[in-house]
C-alpha cells in the first residue's frame, strides 16, 4: 500500500461508496492486482492507444499476479455525457487499484481523479503536473507521469526523411498546434537538418521542411484541414517524404498512392510499432512509444510499496532502439529504406547515443528570436515548453 | 507557386470531390423521385466500413464497391418501405437511419480498424491524359473518378433529355398525374430511392479504398460529409450539373484553406474549413428569397421598372425543389 | 370502446417493434460471436448497479431530458429543429464566456453561476432565432439551416477552445482551463449530479408537459404545426409562433448546455453537446412527440449510454452498441406504427 | 368502343358512393351522366378510368369483360380521362406535358413530335404554344392541352369531367365542337356534369345519378323538369332571400390596384353597405380571387387603399383587418380553413378570444362546443377532428367559428361541393348575419347562387372588374356573356346602384 494517502489533505472528500462495496473482493485469487488504462482512442487503432494496450499486456505477462482492464474511446465525442474521471471510477469498480490516463486530454481529470481517489495509483501519460520543474506542478503523492522522449524518435525520422529526399522537400503533417506538437516538429527538423547537412554535405538553404497542421489529431470532416489533401499538396509540391505527425495514416497512405502511380513519395507514420504494415512499400520507419518497460516499473513500486510519486521523460535504450524490455521510445526503420541510407541512419543513431544534443545553440525561433546562445544546450524545461518552430521550418507556429 | 502545383491541386479536388458527387446525384435521383433520403451520413459511413472489410478480406476492389452498393440499396430500401408503403415520415426515418447506421458501423467495423486493404490507384487514359491542362485535370484520375464524372452527365441527361427523366420530373412534381399518365408511382419511387442509395452507397467504399483509404473507426474522418452532401443537393438545385459544381466547390475551399494556411496567417484556419457551411445558407437564401412573402411585398414598393428587373433576377436564382418531395402518394 | 381496442392494439404494435429491435440487436451480438444476454445484463448492471452509476445516469438524463423537452415544442409547431446540437454549443459557450469574465473579480461566485447559465440560455435562443429568421424570413428550410449552423458552431467552438480561450501554451482537446471550484455547481456528496440541475430539469419538465397539454399557447403551436395557413386564417400569428416555438427550444438548449459547462465538465470541451440533441430529436419521435414520455424515456437512453460502458471493460466489445440498440428500437417502433396503420386502416 | 357497366359498387368508408350501377354506352355517342355534387358521377368514372378499383362488378369493352386495374391499363383500353382539376404538371413545358407518359423513342426529340402536335391541334382550332410553360395556360388551355394528349395517346374513349367549369365561352364552344367532330369519327364521348344546359346541348342521350344509384336514363330531347326532379328526388322550392342593405359604408376600396402573376387587377373603386352582399362573377382565374384576398389584407395592394369602417388599413396584415371585423373563409377547407388533426373543441378553442388565460378551460370549451354544434347543426362530436367531418359540415364548422360582430365576411365558393339543401342552409346563416349589418362579399361559379343572393355583383374579365351590376337588373344570359367578355358597355356606377338600392 503506498504510504501516500495517509498525508493527502483531500481527507473531507467522502469516499464514494462504490469501490467499497464491489462485491469483487470475497472469492479472489491471492492478492491479483487490476490495474486499468483510460485510452483516447480505440484500443485497436494502430496508433497511439494501441501503444498503451500493448504496454499492458506486456505488463500482464512479465508480472503475474496483475490483470488488465481499459476502456477505449476515452472522449466526449464517443463516450458523450462522460468524463475521463468518472470512467477510470468504473474501472476502480470493477476492481482496479490502478488507473492510467493516457492522454494529455485527460489531464483535468486525472487531477480530479487522483484527488479524489486518494488509494487509487494514478499513472498520467504525457502529463507534467508531477514535475517540480515545470510549468503546471501539481504535487500529488498518489500520480506519476509519464513521457517517452519521442525527440530522438523524431530526429531519427527527420534523419531518414531528409537521407530519402531527393527533392529537399519534407512534409509534417502536424496535429494542432501545442507545446508538444511544436516539439516534435521541431526535432524532426533538427535531425533532417543536421543528416542533410553532415551525411550528404548539402546546402541547408535547399533544405525545404514544411509543417501544414489539419487542426486536430484526426479529420473531421467540415472543422479540419482533410489530411489526404494536405499529403496530396505535399506530393504536388514536390515533397517526396511525408513525416506525419497526427493520429491516423493519411501520409502513408497517400505516399502509397503515388509511388502505385509511379512516383517517388515515402512516408513516415508514427506512435505504433506496427504502423508501417498499413504501406510498407512506402514506409521509411516509425518513431514508436513502448510504455511497457515504464508501466512495468510503477506497478511493480505499486505493488511492493516502493511507490512514489514523479515526473519521467523516459528516453530511448541506445543499445538496442527496438528492445521492448528496455526501450522507452523506439526507432523501427521501415521496409522502403534504401541501404546506403541505413547505413548512414545507423552512424546517427551511434552518434545520439554517444551524447550528441541536437538541442543546441546557435538556434533562432522562428520569427528570428535568439533561443539558444551559440554553445549553450537546452534545458529539458525549454525543449517541453517550446514557444515556436523553429528558424527554417516553414508552417504556422501558432 | 507553379501551374503545375495547381493543376495537381485542382485534379485532387476532382478526386476527392467524387464521393461527394456520388452521394448529392443520388440524393438528387431520389429527392427528384419525391423521396427525401436523409439517411447519408449514416449511410456512407456503413458503407463505406463493410466496403473496406469486404475489399480487405477478398483483396478485391470490386467486391468492395458492390458491397457499398448493396449496402447503400439495402438502408434506401428501408427508406423507401417506410415512407412509401408504410406511409411514415420520409424525414424522421431517414434522420433515425442516419445515427443507428453510423453506430452500427463503428460497432461492427471495431474489429477491422487499421487493417492494410487494397487501394485504388488512378488509371491514366492513354491519349487523353496527354492533353495540355485537361489531360491531368480529368484523364489521370481513378476509375470511380471517371465514373463519377460520366454519372453527372448521364444523370443529367437522363433527367432532362430522355421519356423515363421526363416521367421521373412528374412522379416528384405531381404523382397524381404521372399515375394516370400510367406510371407506376410506387414502384418507380422504390425505384429511385434505392438506385439513388446505391449511388450513395459507392460514395462510402470511394472513400475507404481510394479517397481517404483505410478504416479508423470514429477517427475515419467521414463523419458529417453525409450532411455536407445533403446540402449540396439543395444547393444545387436538384440540377446534377449545379449540384456537382456544388461538390466540387466544397472540395475546392477544402483545398484553398491548406494552400493558404502558411501565407494568410491573418484568417484562422477554421475560416477556410466552415466557409462552405455560412455558403451554404446564403446560397439557399438566394435561392429562395424569391418565394418568401416579405421580398413580394417589398418589391411591391419598388418602381415599375426597378420591379421587373429585380423579379427577374430573382426568378433566375430560385429552385424550386420537386413539389410533392417528402409527400406519400395516395391514389385516394 | 372502440378507442380502447385501438388503443390496446397499438401498445401491441410498440410492443412487436421493441421485439424486433431486441432480437436485431441480438443478431448483431451473435454475428460478433458475444453473448446478447450477458450484454443486456451488464448493461442494466452498468446503469443501475450502484447509486455511483446511477447518479451518473442522471447526470446523462439532465440535459437530455432537458433538450427533449426542448425538441417537442419545436415538433409541436412542426418544425425540424436539427440545430439543436448548435444551440446546445452556444449556450455552452456563452456560458464559458461569462465565468471567464469574472473569472478574477470578486463577485459572488453564485451570482457568477446564475449569469452565465443565464447568459447561456441567451446563446442558445440567439442560435435557434438565427434557424427562425433564415426559415421564416429567408425560406431557408429548418433541416439545412440547421445543419449549416451545427457546424459553425462546432468551428466556433473548436476555434475558441485552440484559440483564443485555449490554455497558456497548450490547445488541447481537453478544452478550456478548468474554473475554479467555486464556480462549480454544487454536486451532492461525492456524486456527480447537482439539485440544482434536477430541479431545473424537473421544473422544464412540468412546464413543457403543461404547456403542451394544457395552455392556449400550446394549442396554437399545435394548430401551427398542423396546419400553418388554415391556423393563420384562424388568427394565430404563425411566423410569430414559429420564432417562439425556435426561442424555447433554444432556451432549453441552452440551459442544457450551460449546465454541461457549470455541472459537469466545469470548463468548455469540444464535443460539449455531445449529441443530446440528435438523441433528444429521436426520444421525441420515440415516444411519438407526448411529453408525460419525456422523463422516463430520456431516462432510459441515458441509461443506455451509460450501462453501455460496460461492454468494453468486460466484454470487449464496442459502446457504439448503445446506440445501435436506441436508433434501432426507435426505427422499429415506427415502421411497427406504419404497420399498424396499413392494417387498421385497411379495415 | 362500346362500354357496359355491370353492378358497380365502390364504398369510401360509410358512403357507398356507386351503388349497383348497371348501364351500357354505345360507341359514336356524347353520353351524359348526370347528378348532384357527391351523387357518385366522378367515382364511376375513376373507376372506368382505372383511377380507382370498384368493390364489385365488372365492366365490358365492346363485349369484352375487362379488368382496369391502372390508368396504364385504362391507356391500353384507350380510356382517357380529363379529371376536375387537370392533372398535368405545371413547370414543364407544354411538349413535356404532351410527351410525358407516352410510349416512343427513349430520347426526347421534340422536332418530330411538335409537327404532329401542331397537326393535331389544328384539327381543332386549338393554338398551344409548344414552349410556353404549364403555369402560364388557363383552365381551358390546360384542358386542350390535356385532350390533344388523350387523342394522342389513341383513347377511343374520352370521359370529361366537368369540362365546362371555369372555361370561357369561346374555348366552351370550341370544346363542344371539337367533342362533336370527334363523336363523329366514332368515338366515345362521356360527358360527366350537373349544369343542364352543357348537357342539353351536347348529349345524345344520359344517364342520372342519386345518391350513389342509377336512377335512369333519358335520350334527347329532354324535359329539364324531368331532369332536375330526378337529379334531386324532388322539385326545389328556393326561397328569395331579401336584402338588407342599410346607408352606412363599411368598406372601400380607391384606386385599388393589385397584381397576383398572371392577373393583374388596376384601379378599383368600390364602396360597400352594410348589409350589403355582394358576388364576384368569372372565369375561374379572371381575377376574383385576387381580389377577395386583397380585400382581406392576404395581398397588399400595388397601388391605391382599402378603407374598412373608415379606418384605413392599406398595406396592414390578415390579422389587422380581422381586428376590424373583416373575415376570410377560403375555399378548400383543409389546407386554409380548419386545421387537420385538431378536433371541433380545439378550434373553438382557438378562436375564441381567451382574456391573458393561459390554461385552457376544458369544461367551458366543451360546452360552447356543444352549442355551436347543436347551433349550426354540424354532424359530429366536440372530439371529432375535424378530417373526418363531410365536406358539407366542414363548411358549416368554418362558419359557426366566425365571431358573432363582423363587419365584414369574404368568402370562396361558399356553397362549393355542397348539396342544395345544405347551400341553403349556408345562406340562411349568412342572410341572418345580414341582417345584424354583416356585409357580404364572396366568389362562386355558380352565376345563378350570384344573381340569387347578390345586391350587386362584381364581373372580372382576365384582370378587368367592371362597374357593379344592380343583381335585380341582369339576367343569368348577360351575366354569362359578361364573364365571357362580352357586353361590358352594360355598367352602372357606383352612385346609381346605391340610388336604385337604397330607392326600390
Ligand atoms: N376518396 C374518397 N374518400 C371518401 N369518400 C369519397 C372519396 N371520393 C368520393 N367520396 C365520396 O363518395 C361520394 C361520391 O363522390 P363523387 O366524387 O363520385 O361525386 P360526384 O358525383 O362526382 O360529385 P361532384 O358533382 O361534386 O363532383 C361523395 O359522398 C364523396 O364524398
Ligand atoms: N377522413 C375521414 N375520416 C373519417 N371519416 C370520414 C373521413 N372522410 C369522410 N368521412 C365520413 O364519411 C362520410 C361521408 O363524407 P362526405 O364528405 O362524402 O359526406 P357528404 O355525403 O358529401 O356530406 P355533405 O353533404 O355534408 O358534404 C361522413 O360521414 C364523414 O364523417
Ligand atoms: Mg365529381
Ligand atoms: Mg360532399
Amino acid at each position: 500500500k503506498p504510504k501516500a494517502p495517509a498525508e493527502e489533505p483531500a481527507a473531507p472528500v467522502e469516499e464514494p461508496a462504490a469501490p467499497v462495496e464491489e462485491p469483487a473482493a470475497p472469492v479472489e485469487e491471492p492478492e491479483e492486482f487490476v490495474f486499468g488504462i483510460l485510452m483516447v482512442g480505440p484500443y485497436n487503432d494502430r496508433g497511439y492507444s494501441q501503444a498503451h494496450y500493448e504496454a499492458g499486456l506486456y505488463v500482464e505477462e512479465k508480472l503475474p499476479g496483475t490483470r488488465m482492464i481499459y476502456l477505449d474511446s476515452v472522449n466526449t465525442a464517443d463516450r458523450p455525457g462522460t468524463t475521463p474521471a468518472q470512467l477510470g471510477e468504473e474501472l476502480v469498480a470493477q476492481g482496479a487499484k490502478m488507473v492510467i490516463f493516457n492522454s494529455d486530454d485527460m489531464k483535468d481529470d486525472a487531477i480530479e481523479f487522483a484527488k479524489n481517489h486518494p488509494e487509487i495509483f494514478v499513472i498520467h501519460a504525457s502529463g507534467d503536473t508531477q514535475w517540480p520543474d515545470g510549468e503546471n506542478y501539481i504535487p500529488l503523492d498518489n500520480m506519476v507521469n509519464i513521457m517517452g522522449r519521442m525527440e530522438y524518435g523524431k530526429m531519427i525520422a527527420g534523419c531518414d526523411a531528409a537521407l530519402h529526399s531527393e527533392t529537399g522537400s519534407i512534409g509534417y503533417l502536424g496535429p494542432l498546434i501545442n507545446e508538444e506538437t511544436r516539439r516534435l516538429a521541431s526535432a524532426a527538423y533538427l535531425g533532417a537538418k543536421y543528416c542533410w547537412e553532415e551525411y550528404l554535405q548539402l546546402d541547408p538553404a535547399d533544405l525545404n521542411f514544411r509543417v501544414t497542421w489539419i487542426g486536430f489529431w484526426f479529420n473531421i470532416p467540415g472543422f479540419t484541414e482533410d489530411p489526404s489533401l494536405v499529403a496530396q499538396e505535399f506530393i504536388n509540391s514536390d515533397v517526396d517524404v511525408i513525416i506525419s505527425g497526427i493520429d491516423t495514416t493519411e501520409g502513408l497512405i497517400e505516399a502509397r498512392k503515388a509511388a502505385g502511380e509511379g512516383a517517388r513519395v515515402f512516408s513516415i507514420p508514427y506512435d505504433y510499432i506496427g504502423a508501417c504494415d498499413e504501406a510498407p512499400e512506402v514506409c521509411l520507419g516509425v518513431p514508436w512509444f513502448n510504455w511497457g518497460p515504464a508501466y512495468l516499473r510503477h506497478i511493480t513500486n505499486a505493488t511492493t510499496g516502493n511507490w512514489k510519486a514523479v515526473f519521467e521523460w523516459n528516453g530511448p535504450s541506445w543499445e538496442d532502439l527496438n528492445n521492448f524490455d528496455t526501450t522507452n521510445v523506439g526507432y523501427l526503420p521501415g521496409p522502403a529504406v534504401d541501404p546506403n541510407a541505413a547505413i548512414l541512419l545507423e552512424s546517427f543513431i551511434d552518434e545520439l547515443a554517444g551524447g550528441l544534443n541536437l538541442w543546441a545553440g546557435p538556434l533562432n525561433l522562428q520569427d528570428g528570436t535568439p533561443w539558444l546562445a551559440a554553445g549553450e544546450f537546452a534545458t529539458d524545461t525549454q525543449v517541453w515548453y517550446l514557444p515556436q518552430l523553429l528558424e527554417g521550418m516553414e508552417g504556422r507556429s501558432e | 507557386m507553379s501551374g503545375d502545383f495547381i493543376l495537381l491541386g485542382l485534379a485532387g479536388v476532382i478526386a476527392s470531390g467524387a464521393p461527394i458527387v456520388l452521394a448529392s446525384i443520388g440524393e438528387t435521383i431520389s429527392e427528384r423521385a419525391g423521396v427525401t433520403n436523409l439517411s447519408l451520413n449514416g449511410l456512407i459511413i456503413f458503407s463505406g466500413m463493410m466496403g473496406f472489410w469486404v475489399a480487405v478480406e477478398t483483396d478485391s476492389l470490386f467486391l468492395g464497391f458492390l458491397t457499398g452498393a448493396l449496402v447503400g440499396a439495402l438502408v434506401s430500401a428501408i427508406v423507401a418501405f417506410s415512407s412509401i408503403t408504410l406511409k411514415q415520415s420520409q424525414v424522421a426515418v431517414g434522420f433515425i437511419l442516419a445515427i443507428t447506421t453510423r453506430d452500427l458501423a463503428y460497432f461492427l467495423g471495431n474489429p477491422i480498424m487499421g487493417l492494410q486493404g487494397p487501394i485504388m490507384l488512378s488509371s491514366p487514359i492513354p491519349v487523353l491524359s496527354q492533353i495540355p491542362i485537361l489531360g491531368p485535370l480529368f484523364f489521370q484520375q481513378s476509375i470511380m473518378t471517371y465514373a463519377s464524372i460520366i454519372l453527372i452527365f448521364l444523370a443529367w441527361f437522363w433527367i432532362y433529355k430522355t421519356r423515363p427523366g421526363l416521367m421521373l420530373q412528374g412522379i416528384g412534381e405531381k404523382p397524381s398525374a404521372a399515375y394516370v399518365r400510367g406510371a407506376n408511382v410506387g414502384r418507380m419511387r422504390y425505384f429511385y430511392t434505392i438506385l439513388g442509395g446505391t449511388l450513395v452507397g459507392l460514395a462510402g467504399p470511394l472513400f475507404t479504398l481510394s479517397v481517404k483509404a483505410g478504416w479508423k473507426g470514429t477517427i475515419t474522418g467521414l463523419d458529417g460529409i453525409g450532411w455536407i452532401a445533403l446540402a449540396i443537393t439543395i444547393f444545387g438545385g436538384w440540377n446534377p450539373i449545379r449540384v456537382a459544381f456544388g461538390a466540387y466547390f466544397f472540395a475546392f475551399l477544402q483545398w484553398l484553406g491548406l494552400v493558404l494556411q502558411s501565407s494568410w496567417t491573418f484568417i484562422p484556419s477554421q475560416v477556410l474549413q466552415v466557409a462552405p457551411f455560412p455558403l451554404m445558407i446564403l446560397t439557399l437564401l438566394l435561392v429562395n428569397l424569391g418565394n418568401t412573402e416579405w421580398v413580394a411585398r417589398l418589391l411591391a414598393t419598388l418602381p415599375d421598372g426597378v420591379r421587373e428587373r429585380v423579379k427577374k433576377l430573382i426568378r433566375s436564382l430560385r429552385s424550386q425543389a420537386p413539389a410533392a418531395l417528402g409527400t406519400p402518394f395516395e391514389r385516394e | 370502446m372502440k378507442q380502447s381496442r385501438t388503443r390496446s392494439l397499438s401498445i401491441l404494435f410498440q410492443f412487436g417493434g421493441l421485439i424486433l429491435s431486441l432480437g436485431f440487436v441480438t443478431v448483431i451480438l451473435l454475428l460478433v460471436d458475444a453473448n446478447p444476454i450477458q450484454a443486456f445484463s451488464l448493461i442494466w448492471q452498468g446503469a443501475f448497479g450502484n447509486p455511483t452509476r446511477i447518479a451518473n445516469v442522471v447526470v446523462a438524463w439532465v440535459p437530455l431530458a432537458l433538450v427533449t423537452c426542448g425538441v417537442l415544442v419545436t415538433f409541436t409547431a412542426g418544425l425540424w429543429n436539427i440545430g439543436i446540437e448548435g444551440q446546445i454549443t452556444l449556450g455552452a459557450i456563452f456560458t464559458t464566456g461569462v465565468i471567464r469574465l469574472f473569472l478574477n473579480t470578486s463577485v459572488n461566485p453564485a451570482l457568477v453561476i446564475i449569469i452565465a447559465m443565464l447568459a447561456g440560455v441567451v446563446g442558445g435562443i440567439l442560435w435557434a432565432l438565427l434557424a427562425g429568421v433564415l426559415k421564416v424570413f429567408g425560406g431557408v428550410n429548418e433541416i439545412f439551416g440547421g445543419l449549416g449552423l451545427n457546424f459553425i458552431a462546432t468551428a466556433l467552438n473548436i476555434g475558441l477552445i485552440f484559440g483564443a480561450w485555449s490554455r497558456p501554451g497548450v490547445a488541447s482537446m481537453s478544452g478550456t482551463e478548468p474554473f475554479p471550484e467555486i464556480y462549480w455547481l454544487p454536486t451532492v456528496g461525492s456524486f456527480r449530479f447537482s439539485w440544482y440541475s434536477i430541479a431545473l430539469t424537473l421544473i422544464g419538465l412540468v412546464v413543457i408537459y403543461f404547456l403542451l397539454q394544457n395552455t392556449h399557447f400550446g394549442l396554437k403551436l399545435k394548430a401551427v404545426g398542423k396546419g400553418i395557413k388554415s391556423a393563420y386564417r384562424l388568427g394565430i400569428p404563425t411566423w410569430q409562433y414559429m420564432m417562439l416555438a425556435f426561442l424555447v427550444c433554444g432556451l432549453f438548449a441552452g440551459l442544457a448546455g450551460a449546465l454541461q459547462v457549470v455541472a459537469v465538465y466545469h470548463r468548455l470541451i469540444p464535443a460539449i453537446s455531445s449529441g443530446y440533441g440528435f438523441m433528444g430529436m429521436m426520444i421525441g419521435m420515440l415516444i411519438n412527440y407526448q411529453a408525460i414520455w419525456v422523463a422516463p424515456v430520456a431516462l432510459f437512453f441515458a441509461a443506455l449510454n451509460i450501462g453501455g460502458i460496460q461492454l468494453p471493460i468486460i466484454m470487449k466489445l464496442d459502446s457504439t452498441l448503445s446506440g445501435v440498440m436506441q436508433g434501432s428500437l426507435v426505427l422499429f417502433i415506427l415502421l411497427m406504427q406504419g404497420v399498424q396503420q396499413r392494417i387498421l386502416g385497411k379495415k | 368502343m362500346n362500354i357496359e357497366f355491370k353492378k358497380i359498387n365502390k364504398h369510401f368508408g360509410a358512403v357507398h358512393a356507386n351503388v349497383d350501377i348497371d348501364f351500357s354506352i354505345n360507341s359514336g355517342t356524347i353520353y351524359g351522366i348526370l347528378g348532384e355534387n357527391g351523387a357518385g358521377k366522378s367515382t364511376l368514372m375513376k373507376i372506368l378510368s382505372g383511377f380507382i378499383q370498384p368493390d364489385s362488378g365488372e365492366i365490358l369493352l365492346d363485349g369484352q369483360q375487362v379488368r382496369i386495374d391502372s390508368p396504364a391499363d385504362a391507356i391500353k383500353f384507350g380510356i382517357g380521362m380529363l379529371h376536375q382539376d387537370p392533372l398535368d404538371f405545371p413547370p414543364m413545358l407544354v411538349i413535356d406535358n404532351f410527351i410525358v407518359g407516352q410510349g416512343g423513342k427513349f430520347l426526347l426529340s421534340h422536332k418530330t413530335v411538335i409537327k404532329e402536335f401542331q397537326e393535331l391541334q389544328d384539327q381543332f382550332g386549338f393554338a398551344l404554344d409548344p414552349y410556353t410553360y404549364v403555369d402560364t395556360l388557363t383552365v381551358g388551355e390546360r384542358q386542350q392541352l390535356e385532350i390533344l394528349r388523350l387523342l394522342w395517346l389513341g383513347a377511343g374513349v374520352l370521359i370529361l369531367d366537368e369540362p365546362t367549369t371555369g372555361i370561357s365561352v369561346q374555348q366552351k364552344e370550341k370544346l363542344f365542337a371539337a367533342l362533336k367532330v370527334l363523336a363523329k369519327q366514332g368515338k366515345t364521348i362521356i360527358f360527366v356534369s350537373h349544369k343542364l344546359e352543357d348537357v342539353e346541348i351536347m348529349c345524345d342521350q344520359v344517364a342520372i345519378l342519386r345518391k350513389g344509384q342509377l336512377v335512369g336514363e333519358v335520350v334527347a330531347p329532354y324535359n329539364i323538369n324531368q331532369l332536375v326532379e330526378m337529379m334531386f328526388g324532388k322539385q326545389i322550392v328556393i326561397n328569395e332571400p331579401k336584402s338588407r342593405v342599410t346607408d352606412e359604408i363599411v368598406f372601400e376600396l380607391e384606386n385599388f390596384s393589385v397584381e397576383q402573376y398572371p392577373i393583374t387587377i388596376e384601379n378599383v373603386h368600390f364602396r360597400m353597405r352594410a348589409g350589403e352582399v355582394i358576388g364576384l362573377a368569372g372565369m375561374e382565374g379572371s381575377g376574383q380571387d385576387v381580389l377577395l384576398r386583397a380585400c382581406a389584407g392576404l395581398l397588399r395592394p400595388v397601388s391605391g387603399r382599402v378603407i374598412v369602417n373608415q379606418k384605413d388599413l392599406t398595406g396592414k396584415t390578415y390579422h389587422d383587418f380581422m381586428r376590424h371585423g373583416v373575415a376570410f373563409l377560403p375555399a378548400s377547407k383543409l389546407e386554409e380553413g380548419l386545421v387537420p388533426e385538431l378536433t371541433l373543441a380545439e378550434h373553438f378553442t382557438l378562436v375564441t378570444e381567451h382574456k391573458k388565460q393561459l390554461f385552457i378551460d376544458k369544461p367551458f370549451f366543451q360546452n360552447k362546443t356543444k352549442q355551436k354544434i347543436d347551433d349550426y347543426r354540424i354532424v359530429g362530436q366536440p372530439e371529432t377532428p375535424v378530417e373526418a367531418l363531410s365536406g358539407g359540415n366542414q363548411q358549416r364548422a368554418s362558419l359557426s367559428m366566425l365571431k358573432d360582430s363582423l363587419s365584414i365576411i369574404l368568402l370562396e365558393h361558399p356553397t362549393r361541393g355542397l348539396d342544395i339543401e345544405s347551400a341553403m342552409y349556408m345562406w340562411d346563416k349568412l342572410k341572418e348575419r345580414c341582417a345584424g349589418c354583416t356585409s357580404i362579399f364572396f366568389i362562386s361559379a355558380d352565376l345563378e347562387e350570384i344573381i340569387r343572393y347578390s345586391d350587386r355583383i362584381l364581373v372580372f374579365f382576365s384582370g378587368h372588374v367592371s362597374e357593379p351590376q344592380d343583381s335585380s337588373k341582369i339576367s343569368l344570359e348577360q351575366l354569362g356573356q359578361m364573364i365571357g367578355g362580352k357586353g361590358w358597355d352594360r355598367t352602372l356606377t357606383d352612385e346609381e346602384t346605391y340610388e336604385a338600392i337604397s330607392h326600390p
